[in-house]
């Protein structure tokens, strides 16, 4: 079973942020499956909040293709309003966040509202959702996306969701914002994560099978890469039968 | 009362309408078609994230403004229409004030409260304070102002005709948009007498004296999740991805799945309702409201 | 958990303790009898309309303010001890922080959402603004400073051993009140299991995450009014006016139904539950959360 | 059936406030039977909003002792939170309001806070409840209390509940008060009227049995008697018949 998708590593890696007893703002996609890898396995008393109004403390026993699909009300713990959900998070509740992300910089700040200029942009990108809230809010948060380099760039040209702005220490406090901010960028091709108190992404693991000069080239700035930079351990086989129970017809993972 | 009289009534060309409040469920796609049926005109949208709707609003040229978090086809990504108004002003040019999912169910809040704003912590350090004239940072804090729609579209479970509305699931910023708006168009899957909606008083989501309609409309969320009723039509908002990627493409979705197609009814014929019925029924334990 | 053991560990002295957040329902009168019975101190209480429960805590001298819209008898009027505290310092001086019912909504709201205040329109023009530092007017608007309660004390119909809590019939600032403590004690009629209370996950009230005690004590709204459970004791509280008319009849009354009885099963015991059960039973229409 | 007490005459004369189609923000003890009269005579399509969380389009059939009393939630048309009563009338869209008041002044401030000074008050009284917010909010509003010198005063010494403030002409509007202010104050002996837009309250009929004289010595000031003063019309026997199935046992009418 040692085969397996780029997807499904990023779940992997993704579920093994999720630290037990977190109450994670889980958001869609492929957090919706590492979070129900984390609760099988190492985190069985991880909650899961979603800001469409629910509080969860497994995943959902059906697939779903929206945090608002049926099977992910069935035994919820709280079906409320998304204020509700949001209160917990600016009470400084949810220990974890995810984030999926258009663009992303050096400094971890995330773009998906405007490529180009706003007032007539190249791409109009569908816009922060719960992101910003999640970015600004959340003690921790985490981005996944498909590494290409005119994703990684230097800066974003719209800070949607800010990570650690410019990249100076203590931005983010200075700026009064409650969160800690991004601690990690999950790739197609790597694992990037922030120094503590915020500043720039540096190359923490290469996933299997791809090499830091890779990395380096499909990134728009000049990467930073640490002295201990590892390999990425591939999904186990554990975290595959979790991923593909919760994901059988490889809608998120396999296509 | 059918969907045609309730928009005909109720949403004139101009409207600040607030819909999809619950996010990714009952989603109030008929009534959306109605109004695109209908030729509406110079609508502002108003929403937290809109799965697919406001893209075919946008689409049909219905849209003048949208106040929203998000716009987009949440399974599928982009929203391709969303972007060719966006971009190329294409069928015509749209007004965006972005919005993050907290920042909208407080602009709602403070209309609910008949206040000009409400403070936050969130949207610090985001440009959205640069594009969105109604979000001031000031003093630490970010001010929304209030927003106030003419009429919130809301589709939920089962009604009775004088307007009490149960829903029930995620319900998002639903109950925030019904008092923040002037009035509220409601579709149900089922319509039941008082004895139904008045056993559980606690469940009906609006004031009745907002409701201006009750439409029994079965399927109107299509293909968005009923929770006891229906479940999400993933490969119909796959195909609506694939049908609306070009302006031709999209105006012959639009002509087949909306303009061709006389009423709801009528389109219900066309889906495989049965793979989507939810079958299997799980009925919460009844709160006892006895009292003597 | 017995109710002794929740007030120990999460009531401690000096706490800001929200109760009686329905108003005139579900009242927590065995939690704030257990607080009297452990001679708790120097608490802060947070309420909208009070109907007797505070007065007795004051007369008790557990209490060094009080932050409500209304603290009193509600079918009988005045609430003796609570002017004896404000008028003769007896059994002490309290500290009072005036409000309207909806600016103490407000306040938790404001500490639900981390904000330092909520602006409102109401308390224009109205002399609350001089006597509680909380409500600051400016710019035509009353800004309502946040109240951050330690610990929300909330009886329910039923609850299970997680600490979901399902209540209903009129909740008043109920889940404000939750929202904004940092951590919930709930007394319940019923303990049920997780089938019953994830069954209907809207009629759940709070998040479990703050819940830190669910103690099952039948009775414990007494002599408030329990929807489908309880009807509200009248003559118990005009009973109650009279026997708090001087320091002398309260404490008498203090010893007979607070100090001199154990817990809530000894004081059931001296009260005529069968002529204020309600029997005649009234249940909600349930409503479907299948999923497939 | 022609003899009833003074607070029957008050009930029966607050029921008459009550226009039909009215919202009524409806408050405690007489207004609430005022209500069940006004619902079952002239006024069958007024809707009743309870602050505790409540909606209501006729009156509880059973006896209420508060307003939180179980058989007002049965057949209630909305049980929600306070905070959503609040919002509708924020909204401007309670027509009436009822307020019990301990002392009320002749421009229709009024107490229910303090006696003397608060700092240390001669009577502390329960405080404002819903009361502001209905002053300050609802359209129109009216109070209902016991005719006595100590409670009609010159001016109020703490004013829990702005009526026309300082009496002056569009004092409520100059100082941002949405609502338009008491309309009336129904007491034991009379019912008193504001003119519109404000100002101070005038004899405008004088219950049967009592003399203008009689209600010039119970009031604290100078007082204002419309040339067109009249005798308050009695309660009819349908007004009595629905105030005695409301309150059978006469816990508010005959105490």
């Amino acid at each position: 079973m040692s085969d397996y998708t780029p997807q499904e590593l990023m779940v992997a890696v993704a579920s093994r942020e999720i630290h037990d007893g977190d109450l994670v703002f889980v958001g869609m996609r492929l957090p919706i499956l590492a979070y129900a890898v984390a609760r099988n396995a190492h985190a069985p008393s991880a909650r899961g909040l979603f800001e469409v109004g629910l509080m969860r403390d497994q995943p959902a026993s059906g697939f779903l293709g929206t945090m608002g699909d049926p099977p992910n009300v069935s035994g919820a713990l709280w079906a409320t309003r998304m204020s509700n959900t949001m209160a917990l998070m600016a009470q400084g509740h949810v220990d974890l966040g995810f984030i999926g992300g258009a663009e992303v910089d050096r400094y971890g700040n995330l773009n998906t509202s405007y490529v180009g200029d706003p007032a007539s942009p190249k791409v109009k990108l569908p816009g922060s959702g719960g992101g910003a809230d999640i970015a600004i809010l959340s003690r921790r948060w985490v981005t996944l996306m498909s590494h290409e380099r005119r994703r990684l760039v230097e800066r974003v040209s719209f800070v949607t969701s800010p990570g650690h702005g410019d990249g100076t220490p203590g931005w983010r406090s200075r700026m009064g914002l409650l969160g800690g901010g991004p601690v990690a960028i999950i790739t197609t091709l790597c694992t990037l994560r922030f120094p503590g108190g915020g500043g720039e992404a540096h190359v923490a693991s290469v996933h299997p099978g791809h090499t830091v000069d890779e990395v380096i080239a499909e990134t728009g700035w000049p990467l930073q890469i640490s002295d201990d930079v590892s390999e990425t351990s591939a999904p186990t086989d554990e975290e595959l039968t979790s991923i593909r129970r919760f994901d059988p017809n490889g809608f998120w993972t396999r296509s | 009362m059918s969907m045609a009289e309730a928009i005909e009534r109720h949403v004139p060309d101009g409207s600040t309408v607030a819909m999809g409040c619950a996010l990714e469920a009952l989603i109030p796609f008929a009534a959306g078609h109605e109004m695109i049926r209908q030729r509406r005109r110079e609508l502002e949208l108003v929403g937290p994230i809109s799965d697919a709707l406001f893209d075919q609003l946008i689409g049909a040229g219905c849209v003048r403004r949208v106040t929203a978090a998000w716009v987009g086809n949440v399974s599928e990504g982009l929203g391709h229409s969303y972007r060719r108004a966006a971009e190329e002003r294409v069928p015509r040019a749209i007004e965006v004030h972005d919005h993050s999912n907290f920042s909208i169910s407080l602009a709602l809040w403070a209309a609910a409260w008949n206040v000009p704003s409400l403070p936050t912590r969130t949207l610090l350090g985001s440009d959205i304070l640069r594009t969105n004239p109604g979000l001031v940072s000031q003093d630490g804090l970010v001010h929304v102002t209030a927003v106030r729609p003419d009429v919130a579209v809301v589709h939920v479970q089962r009604a009775d005709e004088h307007g009490r509305a149960h829903a029930w699931g995620p319900l998002g910023i639903t109950e925030e948009a019904g008092l923040a708006a002037d009035r509220i168009v409601i579709s149900c899957e089922e319509l039941v007498g008082a004895d139904v909606t008045l056993s559980d008083p606690n469940r009906i989501q609006f004031p009745e004296t907002k409701v201006v309609a009750v439409v029994h409309e079965p399927g109107a969320a299509h293909p968005s999740p009923v929770q006891g009723y229906f479940k999400r039509d993933h490969a119909f908002y796959r195909q609506y991805a694939d049908r609306s990627r070009t302006v031709d493409v999209f105006d012959a979705w639009l002509e087949d799945w909306v303009l061709g197609v006389p009423d709801r009814a009528s389109y219900m014929k066309r889906i495989d309702v049965d793979s989507l019925r939810i079958k299997q029924h799980r009925p919460s334990v009844p709160a006892d409201f006895g009292d003597e």
